[in-house]
């Protein structure tokens, strides 16, 4: 381990390179070796195919592939904890240098205020050397992000035809950023990935055998019959980590783009695992579908970003769209971190370009130079046309909104937003391990991560969008799972709700409180979804909660260990969901007290808590306590073994511990919190709301404050964390109170809620009837069309190339006898011509040699004496 | 006629020319073999003389060890009693002899009425020849040319700047000739049971 | 004078040329007149007898010569049914072909009789026309016993011949020429410049080289061309004085030959291996104000003409050792020791050398050079010391010595051992 | 045409040298003999190559080069015809080549 580090130490961003790689690398071998197997298969007979066909396995080919798999997400795990904490020691000691210095400097400048002749000189030249000091250590430190964390190389140039500037163009990158939310977002993903990889070991044992009977699928000889498919599962498995952290990863948008689509590629493989199932193919397609119209709108905004600001990488992409920061001046006032709107000035234009005119509701929007000048005039700036590197440009404001928005549109199809919500829940149908993978640690947490990692992109009225999108999801999400039944649907459904609060906490403002309530809601919503998993299995594949109950003696692991996680996902203090969903309610309060006409993006959370606390209860409750409702079922019931159960324990206790701090009563003393919050940008602040506020600089990291003393108490998340969160505590207390009257107490009989409101919920078991809005709104109108044109193709275009074809024949009847008669017949006298003239010519082969030889002979001489006479002729003349 | 290597010229030439002709006149197939070798061998001593040296050693290497060895293999192999001295007729070698005069009138003839073809740059006889390295180099892909001239007789417009010429491709080319070559003889010689005749 | 030089040049270079001529002659037939008595002597010694001691001389040296003059007056038979033409130019072509080889080989720096740029090439060539010489020796003799012998000679040369060639260009890939001198200059200095320890492809190339040489002069145990126990003599089963004697020239004329092209192309030719080379250093070294002198000059390649010839009869005396010692092989097995086993040898060396050449670090080399040298000629000198301090294992009535240079009493208890 | 040696007397040699194996492929009957015909021909057509080479600075790498390809190309020649006259042997117990008339008119 000590080599690694040392061969790291140079650039030690290539842990996390590595840990990505390595997934890959294990796809890349199960690959191999299952394509050998194939190869040698067909000759398994012979010797040497023999040999290839054990070397890979034979007929019974064992957990090797697992292990490969997760050997190879285990070593990724090591490498990313390690960079992580390389990166967090960095960062740290680089933060506590520099906070010396900004000490010693507040102390010097106190006591320059006293002092007075000599010793005020000296102070003042002690002052200048510290900040010397003070200006070279975060130097160092943005140097070492830039150099030891960060890197690319060109992959792909795109250099329109006539341009020969190497830096126009547009340059596909592959390239990595490591800041410290992608740091944590590694190491999330990879430890997760393992425990699920460790589960999978257990829970997909079934696969090994060489025939497995797939009791869901009917054919004409009874159950289907198949080979196992363990190795392609866990190839699978890699392939999914593989993008997921390249994604992760990436520093550019083409790369992030194509992780995603290999994301979708890999759910689309994962969720249609049992393919032979109809249920499992349509999932897949559905899932697959429904992302691909994310996708499209990802295009589009990839696209629009490209012609306007000509570039991918994301930091040269922020630089363009937003204003610096600071200059040499000092911070820039009015503007620093924002996007600066304004108008063209058609009638002032020079040979720089025209002016552009600062105006807060204008139509375009400023471009700054991505190689800035050390002195920055960005007031009254010139655009030009092409702008240069580092010339100002614009591009409609309207665009950037859309360019946002696309950029979103693919993140609610991969995240599973309203109103692309659909495939989510029907993705149970993979294996549930797929599912705890899909819903913790990639692919609906890379549609979240994206919103926050392009956050600088979105307009205020795109981040309006987002916030209210979150709402709406989040929402309606939660209603559907109150009455679902089957076990995996409800925490389907609580994970939408979840990733429409994490929507909300990015578009109400809350970077850090949606990016962190995506880090702790992967360790609980993947203890959920294992902990049905080992319920499932335990059951012998039950997943109706009406068929269960009482089985908390006979599973007494599973059973507490998703007992942290409900209460997690509940928001009990002191559990991982306090910290992070009730930051989320506390960014939602501070904005809505800006924005009163936006109450409702405070109200549905608050309520939606309730909810969730009690559909969460009401599923642990329904499942574990009370009598069994189907002694079947319960006579069954067993625990799990102990691949599946180790990680259900490892990830209970990530749940309950992950997001503490000290003190542990205070909800913003979290030290995950604190570390995601160190990767924030600048520009989330500028954003926040449009209330007058100024931004300052402290120790490398940006705050900003409300220039109003007064807002500043309401409007920042840490000033109402504990006050939202005890709002919200009540009402997930009532909700617990309430699911534990109905479902554990009996107090109340959910079969007559049901009747009293019927039609409310059949709406809701209905979805909120979505599937039948898109059915009849698309699916139906799709299949029209598509009849009327099969139609039009079998009645008017065959009918035309039938009549073509009959009168072609028609015509080649009358064309063979012409050609039989009259063009052989020319062809057959030519031949016989020369056939009668070979037989008289024949005869001057007499098959000897050597007359050949003095033919030959005469030949040459022949020639050499016409050559001699057409020389001297050519020299005559 | 004032130099050594003129000398060695005429010696070289008439034991080549006699030889040539022995080898047409003997009627012994072995014989003949032996008189070829003493005309090959003064062809490269002739390219010797030329300067080639590298031309005449794998004339001797090629030919004289491995070509010639090889024909007098076959004659060995196939050497039965009438094969070794088969005669012809006398019409026959009139025929022939005449034919030969005539290619032989026509060839010198025509050599000594049309001057062979000169470059304007003079060499001095005694200049010497592209060594070794040059013609491997050239056979080996690193283009050396001939010095740029034109030849007298041809039109001005005809001279052209002469680019470095590479032989790696015939080379390539002869390379793989051979190995099919020899494949292919390997396949035809090998052991066949005699049909009945 | 040298007006009349210039302007007969003709006969100068001519009359030059034929002392060059002489000059070679003499060397390779008194050193076939030294080989031959060698070869007896060393026969001799390995099979425990003391070789020809009668005649007279000191070592009995004048066998030789009573047996050329014998040879020389001896009756020139030719069978009846031998083609007479063949029969008679057999020999010559074959010392021809050994002889030729003598031109383009440099005894010393530039002491060559005709510099070629293609020297080794030029050498490789006209050995291979020595096989037509037997070839038409063979079928000439109009007996099957020498037609098999020719054709057994004709394949063995013609096979080994690949082999050979391949290994020789293996130094030449090395040096980057085929000029024998440039290639034996490059070796000049300390022993490990020497091309057998330039890489492990040379120093096994040396070996092949040298197996291939003794098959192509068919020497024992590559000498089924004239197995006496099948064949009689083989191709020259029907000669007799003189020109038998003409076979005999060629064939030592060739063990020198390619021992002398060993010598050049691996073992550093005519450099001593520990100083520097002596013509050019003397010339500079005894001259003076600049200018060269010709004394040191001669004086050093001289030397360096001593230097090589002994390295040159060394590898003789080997060929020598060998035959005396193994057995001949089959005719079968000869071809397969060729054809499946020393020509893809070769061929691997001739790959191998190529990418040390282009692929092995430079840096590599010395070290490679220095440790191989090294363990070299520490087995050289522990096998030295060995036979130095091993005693007699015969009995002292054989050779009246305990060992070869310590005529001590043996050991009684070696004494009991050994006794036969 | 003088005595001193010049291009001339190198092409007249081949000349003759070609005529030799002209006559020579015309009036052996063993296949073989044919064979010693065409390496005559070839050698004169390599002097020529060769003494261009060395008397007109033009071709002085091509005539070598050229001369160095005809070799080669005659040894397989030689090895093909040899292997043709084996098998023809093998198959007709005789070298004459007036036996190989299958292919007459």
């Amino acid at each position: 381990m000590m080599n690694l580090l040392l061969l790291f130490g140079e650039h030690p961003g290539w842990f996390f390179v590595v840990a990505t790689l390595l997934p890959l690398l294990s796809f890349v071998l199960i690959l191999l070796a299952s394509a050998l197997w194939c190869a040698g298969r067909a000759y398994r007979n012979t010797p040497g195919g023999a040999a290839l066909f054990n070397l890979c396995g034979g007929e019974e080919r064992g957990r090797t592939a697992a292990f490969v798999a997760t050997g190879a997400i285990a070593l990724a795990f090591v490498f990313s904890l390690v960079g992580c904490i390389r990166f967090s020691v960095q960062q740290h000691s680089f933060e506590t240098a520099i906070k010396q210095h900004e000490k010693a400097l507040h102390e010097f400048a106190q006591k320059l205020k006293e002092a007075k002749g000599e010793a005020k000189e000296e102070l003042e030249a002690k002052a200048k050397s510290e900040k010397e000091k003070l200006e070279d250590q975060e130097k160092r430190w943005a140097d070492a992000r830039k150099t030891y964390w960060q890197g690319h190389f060109d992959w792909l140039r795109i250099s329109p035809k006539g341009i020969a500037d190497a830096d126009s163009g547009t340059v596909l990158q592959l390239g990595f950023k490591i800041d410290s939310l992608s740091a944590i977002m590694f190491v999330m993903v990879t430890f997760i990935a393992t425990l699920i990889h460790v589960f999978s070991i257990g829970y997909m044992s079934d696969e090994l055998q060489p025939e497995v009977e797939d009791h869901q699928v009917h054919t004409a000889h009874g159950h289907l019959h198949r080979r196992g498919r363990f190795g392609r599962f866990f190839m699978y498995l890699s392939l999914f980590c593989f993008s997921m952290l390249n994604l992760v990863l990436a520093d550019n948008l083409f790369q992030v783009f194509l992780s995603w689509e290999l994301v979708g590629v890999c759910s689309y493989l994962l969720i249609g695992f049992y393919n032979e199932r109809q249920s499992a193919s349509n999932a897949a397609n559905k899932a697959f579908i429904t992302n691909r119209i994310g996708d499209a709108g990802f295009i589009l905004g990839m696209l629009i970003l490209w012609t306007h600001v000509g570039t991918f990488n994301m930091e040269e992409l922020f630089q363009r769209v937003r204003a610096p920061l600071n200059d040499t001046h000092g911070a820039v006032e009015g503007v620093a971190g924002r996007i600066v709107r304004g108008n063209l000035d058609p009638n002032n234009t020079t040979k720089a370009g025209q002016r552009f005119t600062i105006a807060n509701d204008g139509s375009d929007v400023l471009l700054f130079p991505h190689r800035p000048p050390e002195h920055y005039h960005a007031i009254v700036p010139r655009v030009a046309e092409n702008p240069k590197p580092d010339q100002h440009g614009s591009m409609p404001y309207w665009m950037l909104v859309a360019a946002g928005l696309g950029i979103f549109l693919g993140c609610v199809g991969k995240s599973a937003q309203f109103p692309l919500q659909v495939w989510l829940p029907d993705a149970m149908e993979g294996p549930t391990p797929v599912s705890a993978l899909i819903h913790a640690a990639t692919m609906v947490a890379a549609g979240v991560y994206l919103v926050g990692r392009c956050y600088p992109l979105f307009t205020y009225d795109a981040l309006l969008v987002i916030a209210y999108t979150g709402g709406i999801t989040l929402f309606v999400a939660a209603t559907i799972a109150v009455v679902m039944t089957d076990i995996k649907k409800v925490l389907a459904y609580s994970t939408v709700s979840q990733l429409g609060y994490m929507m909300l906490a990015l578009g109400v403002g809350g970077w850090v409180a949606g990016l962190f309530h995506l880090v702790t809601h992967a360790f609980f919503k993947a203890l959920l979804f294992l902990g049905s998993g080992s319920v499932i299995h335990g059951c012998h594949h039950e997943q109706e909660m009406t068929k269960m109950g009482g089985l908390f003696p006979k599973m007494k692991i599973t059973a507490l260990t998703m007992l942290a996680g409900v209460l997690a996902i509940s928001g009990i203090p002191l559990f991982t969901g306090w910290y992070s969903k009730d930051a989320i309610l506390a960014q939602a309060f501070g904005f809505i007290y800006v924005h009163p006409q936006h109450l409702l993006l405070f109200l549905l959370p608050l309520a939606t808590a309730g909810i969730t606390a009690f559909y969460m209860s009401r599923m642990w409750l329904m499942t574990f306590t009370g009598k069994p409702r189907d002694e079947h079922v319960h006579e069954h019931a067993h625990e799990s073994p102990w691949p599946m159960t180790v990680p259900l324990i490892v990830l209970g206790i990530c749940s309950v511990g992950i997001a503490w701090g000290w003190p542990l009563w205070d909800a913003e003393a979290s030290f995950l919190e604190a570390n995601v919050h160190h990767a924030q940008y600048p520009a989330v602040l500028a954003d926040f709301g449009h209330i007058d506020y100024s931004l300052s600089e402290h120790h490398g990291e940006y705050w900003v404050a409300a220039k109003d003393e007064a807002q500043n108490e309401r409007v920042f998340a840490y000033r109402n964390h504990h006050l939202a969160g005890n709002i919200a505590f009540v009402l997930v207390a009532i909700g617990i109170v309430f699911a534990g009257a109905i479902y554990w107490k009996r107090v109340l009989d959910p079969a007559e809620a049901k009747e009293q409101f019927p039609r409310l919920h059949a709406f809701l078991m209905d979805k909120w009837r979505f599937d039948r809005l898109y059915s009849a709104v698309f699916v139906r109108p799709c299949l029209i069309v598509g009849h009327w044109f099969a139609a039009f193709d079998l009645r008017a275009i065959d009918g035309v190339i039938h009549a073509v074809a009959r009168s072609a024949m028609w015509v080649s009847k009358w064309d063979g006898l012409f050609d039989h008669h009259i063009i052989d017949g020319v062809v057959n006298l030519v031949g016989n011509t020369i056939y009668g003239v070979g037989a008289r010519l024949r005869s001057v082969q007499t098959g000897f040699l050597r007359s050949y030889v003095l033919f030959l002979v005469l030949a040459a001489a022949g020639i050499f004496l016409a050559l001699a006479y057409f020389v001297r002729m050519a020299m005559a003349g | 006629m004032d130099t050594l290597n003129d000398i060695l010229f005429y010696v070289l030439m008439a034991t080549t020319c006699i030889c040539a002709l022995a080898v047409v006149l003997t009627q012994n197939i072995v014989r003949a073999a032996a008189w070829l070798l003493f005309t090959l061998a003064g062809v490269s001593g002739l390219f010797f003389l030329l300067g080639a040296e590298f031309v005449g050693s794998t004339q001797l290497l090629v030919y004289v060890g491995g070509t010639l060895v090889l024909v007098v293999f076959g004659v060995m192999l196939t050497a039965q009693g009438p094969f070794v001295n088969m005669r012809i007729g006398a019409a026959e070698w009139a025929i022939a002899l005449a034919v030969g005069l005539v290619l032989y009138g026509v060839l010198s003839a025509s050599l000594i009425i049309s001057k062979p073809p000169q470059s304007d740059l003079n060499r001095h006889v005694d200049a010497t020849m592209p060594d070794s390295s040059v013609l491997g180099a050239s056979l080996l892909g690193q283009g050396q040319a001939s010095p740029t001239g034109f030849l007298t007789g041809m039109p001005p417009a005809m001279r052209r700047e002469r680019k470095p010429m590479a032989y790696l491709l015939p080379f390539e080319i002869v390379s793989v000739h051979l190995l099919v070559v020899l494949i292919g003889a390997a396949y035809l010689a090998r052991a066949k049971r005699r049909r009945a005749v | 004078m040298s007006e009349w030089l210039s302007s007969h040049r003709a006969l100068v270079d001519g009359a030059l040329a034929i002392v060059e001529a002489l000059l070679l002659l003499g060397f390779v037939a008194g050193s076939a007149v030294f080989f031959i008595w060698l070869e007896r002597k060393v026969a001799g010694r390995i099979q425990d007898r003391l070789g020809p001691t009668r005649v007279g001389g000191r070592f009995g040296w004048l066998q030789t010569i009573a047996d050329g003059i014998k040879l020389l007056v001896k009756e020139d038979l030719i069978p009846a049914d031998a083609d007479r033409m063949l029969f008679r130019l057999g020999p010559y072509i074959a010392f021809c072909g050994a002889f030729a080889s003598f031109i383009a080989l440099p005894f010393a720096y530039t002491w060559v009789a005709k510099p070629l740029s293609v020297g080794i090439f030029f050498i490789l060539a006209v050995m291979s026309t020595e096989v037509f010489g037997i070839i038409l020796a063979g079928y000439g003799s109009g007996s099957k016993w020498a037609l098999f012998g020719g054709m057994r000679e004709a394949a063995q040369m013609v096979s080994y011949e690949v082999p050979m060639a391949l290994c020789v260009l293996v130094p030449v890939i090395v040096a980057g020429s085929m000029d024998l001198n440039f290639i034996a200059m490059k070796q000049t200095g300390g022993i490990w410049n020497w091309y057998l320890f330039h890489d492990p492809f040379t120093f096994l190339a040396f070996w092949t080289y040298f197996t291939c040489a003794t098959a192509q002069c068919k020497r024992a145990p590559f000498d089924l061309a004239e197995a006496e126990s099948e064949l009689v003599a083989g191709f020259h089963t029907e000669y007799s004085g003189l020109r038998w004697s003409f076979f005999f020239m060629a064939e030592y004329g060739a063990m020198f030959a390619v021992s002398g092209i060993a010598v050049l192309l691996f073992l550093g030719g005519w450099n001593t291996g520990f100083l520097p080379e002596l013509s050019t250093t003397l010339a500079r070294a005894l001259g003076s104000e600049g200018r060269e002198s010709y004394l040191g000059w001669a004086i050093g390649n001289g030397i360096n003409v001593v230097v090589f010839v002994v390295k040159a009869w060394v590898l003789v005396f080997v060929q020598m050792w060998v035959r005396w010692t193994l057995p001949r092989l089959r005719i079968d097995q000869v071809m397969m020791t060729c054809l499946k086993y020393l020509l893809p040898i070769s061929c691997i060396l001739l790959m191998g050398v190529s990418v040390w050449q282009v692929a092995v670090n430079p840096s590599v080399g010395p070290y490679f050079r220095y440790g191989l040298c090294a363990v070299c000629v520490g087995l050289l000198l522990w096998s030295a010391v060995k036979v130095v301090t091993t005693p007699s294992q015969l009995p002292v009535s054989v050779t009246g010595a305990t060992n070869l240079w310590n005529r001590g009493p043996i050991p009684p208890e070696l004494a009991q051992k050994t006794t036969v | 045409m003088t005595f001193a040696v010049g291009l001339n007397h190198f092409l007249l040699l081949g000349a003759f040298l070609f005529v030799c194996g002209a006559v020579c492929m015309a009036t052996k009957r063993n296949a073989i003999g044919i064979l010693m015909g065409v390496e005559l021909v070839l050698n004169a057509a390599t002097i020529n190559f060769v003494a261009y080479a060395h008397y007109n600075p033009i071709f002085q790498v091509e005539g070598q080069v050229f001369a160095l390809f005809v070799i080669v190309l005659a040894a397989a020649e030689a090895a093909i015809a040899l292997a043709i006259v084996l098998n023809f042997y093998n198959n007709h117990t005789t070298v004459d080549v007036d036996t190989a008339e299958e292919l007459k008119g």
